[in-house]
């Protein structure tokens, strides 16, 4: 308690320096990722005359080309492209049934149905996200649906466990007992009353998240069990540069700070968001 | 004060209520804990029925039972005579909003991320009151009989202070004109200083609108001003119930002598009289393993052998005082 | 320091002699970038050898910060701003914080308001109690429980060394504040600081711990200073009462006097609209109107004024300092009252 | 104490028996025939022969049943494509993959604890923000992505560490190091977050007020309350960290368990990835099961739910 103005002074202003910046990243990946059709200063046609070209030292291909001169800048903007795309997507269905999951659950709790769903996200968040992946793309075919729908498969469990445990501190708490006295009905409670301090306690959760699958899914790519070429993502540039470390190591630097850069500014805005939502922060006054 | 011929508006009889105790592997049922043993009471017009206990004694659960926020394990309770089991859910309906709570946590009795204008709008939003104009109008007068400013809509329960939540409370019972208000320790988390504003509210509404209250309570003195009847409830049984004045003046149970004797007051401190508990050491017993014979036995210093063999009946020594100790007529 | 074997009583040694003193004590809080929160405001009251003080305010009022101050275990983002802590007439605010750990828990010790959270629920009961003693007197742990299980027969614990190997949570809340007392009784310190030692708990366990600080304060003649909101707790236990508004002192007295004859319009206040056993002449409480001030935006002047039925012109531009009434009898106050508690007919009660 | 034990072995066989039916089936239904992929060149008959052999022509459930049988009985089965039992490949690969959880973890809570300890006990202090925000640009660094630097940094460019396959103790040090650093970064977290937890408790406050010291009052108060959290922390990091193994094992062509698992899925070596699988889910059971225990062992309030006490 005595440390906690202080520490919520700094980490508001900290927390806001740091969510400034990682909104300015954020949004700057969002716009390329909506424009990049628009934005991208090349076409993706292949260049023999052009192989590996080291970057910052053409102006028309100011990262350089890969193996067969394609402009990585241009590659790299479809790659982001891909990447927001499958890391939104997964965190929204996974946010959607983890939701459904949990306040079933939530409200059954103790039950037998409560047991099982708790169990089966004991499993699945015990499980490797990789081998659970490389299974499941075996599976079907591998292309952003099923990549998202994968990716969604192994966080659901995380937003299942958040929504029931703020599910059963609510059940019991006495506004729900004051709304019940009013005559609100159930529909009404879950709405009205739980729902409104669900999406509060998720919304520092979904960038740390999408900061999360943005790496994974660069992750399967990488590792060939992802998004295939022709199609780009940051992964498979990074796959495809993965010959070249000996020769020109600088091809696999560039996707990776780039990756890095974007998860960085995820992670900053869930970080100040936790901060400054984190309610055990807030100042108690004493007598 | 109301006078005249009394209507009971609200009675219960022989309310029990217990838990399940459950162990092992399979948590199969070990037992029962029972949190309240057979409470009656009937609550007047115009009247405040006080309940006191110490923590623990199940007060707090048997307003929950009582509220329907529990359910029952035993007796049955009546709204102006009607069994509330066999009503139609109409008139259940109807009876909701007639019984209304005020919370001991203020500030856990408001969606913390409700403003003060959106709480106050849901009891009448819920009891069907469809225009918004009308649904201010009412929640300004109610704002006027609490004493709150109405610049305290926009605000969030956290940026209230405890007396003025408090009065949110109070004004979001009184927004669907109930009947009757049932109120869990309403004063004791507040300061003293503002203890007497909201207990003297409470007797002016009473005293206009012909309230009635249950009153829960943790010490006699608190409701001393405002009780027209008082329980005194120990582990889950009611141990003395009489008219308050004689509760103050000729308490017959041995523990509602030793709350009388263990309250601090002012003049005790002006006669230098010390602190004396006329309790035997030791703790409240587990309900789930409470003794034998008489409830109150393990802490009485008046206990003999009679009361660890026998329980004993309720005996009324005077008319409507009812004791329940093998030696209330001593 | 050495342990006197069996607890002398040393009240009767000097009568009237000043263990404790404040003088213009002020703690404030850092709140924002450049707000300041003056949690206590010049504080000043003298505890007696062998007597108890009790403190009285209401949330917010500053007798905590106050008890924490002394103790100089306020934490950032709180301050000690200035005045002087007098013990055994030196001022401990200005000795190096590793003698003033020689002080802490051995000369004096304090008491919480939750059992429940000042314990660590991780220790055992016995590892928690003689830790004062083995960090303060190294003389092996077989003398440290010894010591221990007799200091919890001072509070009435007879099974001591069963109880030693226990954790916090496997007693209620009243036996832990015994348990608690006994901890901060090890090394039979000059002065106790019960900092609302009842407030969370029950009516008839509220009496059975005070009446074991009580029987404590009879066998080794220590100290007392009892924090409490609670005008009667103050008044049956307390030897002087002192009260607190807003972080400022309003009125000093030895007990009887101030209950008898209180000066300052914030105790009439209290006294008149104290829940009482007792039945009043008129059936509505006396109470104080509005809501004590908001800490961090106080108007200048007496922080009662808002509030005070007999408010004057000064009472909004200066703080009224603490003044001599009769004899030992002080409160701050521009009109101080002639009041009589026995006289007022409303109350009509003592 | 042992109802408790019995209860979470229990839960904990039904948990695993339900995974390897699960994954059995899945295997199962893989596209991709493995007789197909052992012998490319044989006769459609040839290769029915293959499947009959290895029993993948019965219904499913059969299968299942025959495996468990045979599983029972200690015998998981031959690779199909290493000529040799699965029993044994792991019996190599287990102890690989081993050291590399082992020291990681071992380095991960050391450094974490330091780190955590001076963010928490300054916390809102420049070195708290700067500690904080390094382990902030740890955590967003993919795993992979930090191996290949690596291998480029140290194995390419320098040379000072072999970066294929493994060749000894100095083939492990690259890998932990990828390793360590994002589990670091997440337990220094954690640490920092519940000392700070732990020193706003009251009880740290009456500890102070009875002469205990700073130092004293972070061994016996502050660390020690926040231990718990902190051993709840590692457990479900261990899952992670085993995700993360497979990663860094496939970039560094570490020869462990993870390596392992990808090459047989790729093959579909149907009886290594199931014995990887059961592996895996039983490793996680028993971590659960310990990290349960050592809570309610380490608290006494859970303890005396539980009855022990």
């Amino acid at each position: 308690m005595g440390q906690n103005p202080l520490t919520r002074l700094v980490g508001k202003i900290s927390a806001n320096i740091l969510l400034t910046a990682g909104i300015i990243i954020v949004a700057g990946c969002l716009a390329i990722a909506i424009a990049a059709p628009l934005l991208a200063p090349h076409d993706l046609s292949p260049n023999p005359a052009l192989r590996l070209l080291k970057p910052f030292r053409e102006a028309s291909f100011p990262l350089g080309t890969d193996a067969i001169g394609r402009d990585i800048l241009t590659r790299l903007m479809y790659g982001i492209r891909t990447s927001v795309l499958i890391a939104f997507s997964s965190v929204v269905l996974a946010a959607l049934i983890g939701t459904v999951v949990g306040v079933l659950s939530g409200f059954s709790n103790p039950g037998l149905f409560d047991t099982i769903l708790m169990r089966l996200t004991d499993v699945q968040m015990g499980f490797p996200f990789v081998v659970l992946a490389m299974i499941a793309l075996t599976l079907f075919n591998p292309d952003k649906t099923s990549i998202a729908i994968v990716l969604s498969l192994s966080l659901w469990p995380v937003y299942a466990r958040m929504v029931r445990s703020s599910v059963m501190l609510q059940k019991d708490s006495d506004y729900i007992a004051a709304a019940r006295l009013m005559g609100a009905g159930r529909w009404r409670i879950y709405t009205r009353y739980v729902g409104r301090n669900l999406l509060p306690a998720m919304l520092p959760l979904f960038p740390l998240d999408i900061a999360g699958m943005v790496i994974n899914e660069s992750l399967l790519s990488y590792m060939s069990i992802g998004i295939k070429p022709p199609e780009i993502s940051i992964g498979n540039i990074m796959a495809d540069a993965r010959g070249y470390i000996a020769s020109d190591s600088w091809y696999i630097l560039l996707p990776g700070v780039l990756l890095v850069i974007m998860v960085l500014g995820l992670n900053f805005i869930g970080d100040s968001l936790q901060t400054l939502l984190d309610p055990s922060l807030r100042q108690k006054r004493r007598g | 004060m109301p006078t005249g011929e009394n209507s009971v508006v609200m009675s219960c009889e022989n309310i029990s209520k217990s838990y399940p105790v459950r162990k092992g592997l399979f948590r199969r049922v070990a037992g029962q804990k029972q949190i309240v043993r057979g409470v009656s009471f009937e609550l007047e017009r115009g009247r405040t029925l006080a309940l006191v206990g110490e923590s623990g004694c199940g007060k707090t659960v048997l307003l929950r039972v009582l509220l329907g926020i529990e359910k029952n394990s035993g007796g049955r309770f009546l709204y102006r005579g009607r069994n509330t089991e066999t009503m139609s859910a109409a008139e259940q309906r109807e009876m909701r909003l007639k019984v209304q709570m005020i919370f001991q946590d203020t500030l856990g009795s408001f969606h913390p991320r409700m403003s003060v204008r959106e709480a106050l709008e849901e009891p009448l939003i819920l009891s069907g009151v469809k225009s918004g104009s009308e649904r201010m109008a009412t929640i300004e007068t109610v704002l006027g009989q609490v004493g709150l400013s109405p610049l305290y809509l926009t605000r969030y329960p956290h940026q209230l202070s405890g007396g003025q939540r408090q009065r949110a409370a109070i004004a979001r019972c009184l927004a669907v004109a109930p009947e009757i208000i049932f109120a869990d320790e309403p004063i004791s988390a507040l300061d003293v200083s503002l203890q007497a504003q909201v207990v003297n509210m409470l007797m002016d509404l009473q005293d206009d609108y012909q309230l009635s209250i249950l009153l829960v309570a943790h010490d006699l003195a608190v409701v001393r001003q405002i009780a027209d009847t008082i329980m005194i409830m120990y582990l889950g049984a009611i141990v003395e119930s009489a008219p308050a004045r004689e509760i103050y003046g000729d308490a017959r149970h041995p523990y509602t002598q030793a709350l009388l004797q263990a309250a601090p007051s002012i003049k005790k401190g002006l006669t230098d009289e010390n602190f004396t508990v006329h309790l035997k050491p030791g703790d409240l017993p587990d309900p789930a393993n409470p003794p034998s014979g008489c409830l109150f036995r393990t802490r009485c210093v008046r206990a003999t052998a009679l009361c660890a063999e026998a329980a004993p009946a309720p005996r009324e020594v005077s008319p409507k005082h009812v004791v329940l100790c093998h030696f209330a007529q001593e | 320091m050495s342990v006197a074997p069996v607890p002398i009583s040393r009240a009767a040694a000097a009568a009237d002699e000043v263990i404790l003193r404040t003088d213009e004590l002020r703690t404030y809080f850092k709140a924002g970038r450049a707000g300041v929160v003056r949690a206590v405001e010049g504080v000043n009251f003298s505890l007696r050898r062998g007597k108890v003080l009790g403190i009285i305010g209401e949330s917010g009022s500053g007798k905590s910060v106050t008890a924490r101050s002394i103790l100089r275990i306020i934490e950032p983002p709180g301050y000690i701003a200035g005045g002087r802590v007098l013990f055994k007439g030196e001022d401990i605010l200005q000795i190096p914080e590793k003698r003033m750990r020689t002080i802490r828990g051995n000369e004096i010790s304090m008491i919480f308001q939750d059992p429940t959270t000042s314990l660590n629920p991780y220790m055992t009961i016995g590892g928690q109690l003689t830790e004062a003693y083995n960090s303060h007197t190294p003389s092996g742990s077989e003398k440290a429980r010894d010591e221990a299980v007799r200091v919890l027969k001072l509070v009435g614990i007879n099974n001591g060394g069963e109880i030693m190997k226990k954790y916090p949570c496997q007693f209620s809340a009243g036996f832990r504040q015994r348990i608690f007392i006994a901890m901060s009784m090890i090394l039979y310190p000059d002065v106790l600081i019960a900092d609302e030692p009842t407030t969370s708990l029950g009516i008839t366990i509220q009496a059975e711990i005070i009446e074991a600080l009580s029987e404590v304060q009879r066998q080794t003649g220590i100290s007392i200073i009892i924090i409490t909101h609670d005008f009667g707790v103050a008044a049956q236990f307390s030897d002087d009462i002192f009260v607190m508004y807003a972080g400022r002192c309003v009125e000093f007295s030895p007990k009887r006097d101030l209950l008898t004859r209180p000066a300052h319009p914030y105790t009439i206040g209290l006294i008149r609209s104290v829940p009482l056993l007792e039945e009043r002449k008129t059936r509505r409480l006396k109470s104080i109107p509005g809501f004590p001030p908001d800490m961090s935006a106080l108007p200048p002047g007496c922080p009662f004024a808002e509030r005070c039925e007999f408010v004057g012109e000064p009472c909004r531009e200066e703080m009224p300092e603490l003044r001599a009434v009769s004899g030992a009898h002080l409160c701050a106050c521009h009109y101080p009252q002639q009041y009589n508690v026995s006289e007022d007919t409303e109350l009509g009660v003592f | 104490m042992l109802g408790s034990v019995l209860k979470r072995l229990v839960q904990g066989l039904l948990v695993t028996f339900c995974v390897v039916f699960i994954s059995f089936v899945i295997l199962r239904s893989i596209p991709g025939d493995p007789a197909k992929v052992m012998a490319p060149n044989a006769t459609p008959e040839q290769q029915q022969a293959i499947r009959d052999g290895m029993g993948l022509s019965e219904p499913v459930l059969t299968q299942f049943r025959m495996y468990v049988g045979k599983m029972l009985g200690g015998d998981l089965g031959e690779s199909y494509f290493k000529s040799d039992s699965v029993l044994n490949i792991l019996g190599q690969s287990i102890p690989l993959s081993a050291i590399l959880v082992v020291f990681s973890l071992l380095v991960s809570v050391v450094l974490s604890l330091i780190l955590g300890t001076i963010a928490g006990t300054h916390s809102g202090t420049l070195l708290d923000r700067l500690i904080s925000s390094i382990a902030v640009l740890f955590q967003s660094m993919p795993n992979y992505w930090v191996s290949t630097m690596l291998v480029i940094l140290f194995g390419v460019r320098a040379g000072i560490f072999p970066t294929m396959g493994y060749s000894g103790a100095m083939s492990c040090v690259l890998p932990v190091v990828a390793l360590v650093l994002p589990l670091t970064a997440v337990l220094t977290k954690v640490i920092r977050s519940s000392l700070i937890e732990s020193y706003s408790q009251e009880f740290v406050r009456a500890a102070y007020a009875r002469g205990v010291s700073r130092v004293g009052a972070y061994f016996r108060y502050a660390l020690r309350n926040s231990l718990i959290p902190v051993c709840i922390s590692i457990g479900s990091q261990l899952g992670f960290l085993i995700g993360s193994i497979v990663v860094v094992e496939y970039v560094f062509n570490f020869p462990g368990l993870g390596y392992t698992a990808l090459n047989a899925i790729l093959r579909r070596d149907y009886n290594l990835v199931q014995a990887i699988i059961i592996l895996f889910s039983v490793f996680f059971v028993v971590v659960n099961i310990i990290i349960d225990l050592g809570t309610t062992r380490l608290d006494p309030r859970l303890r005396k739910a539980e009855g022990e006490i």
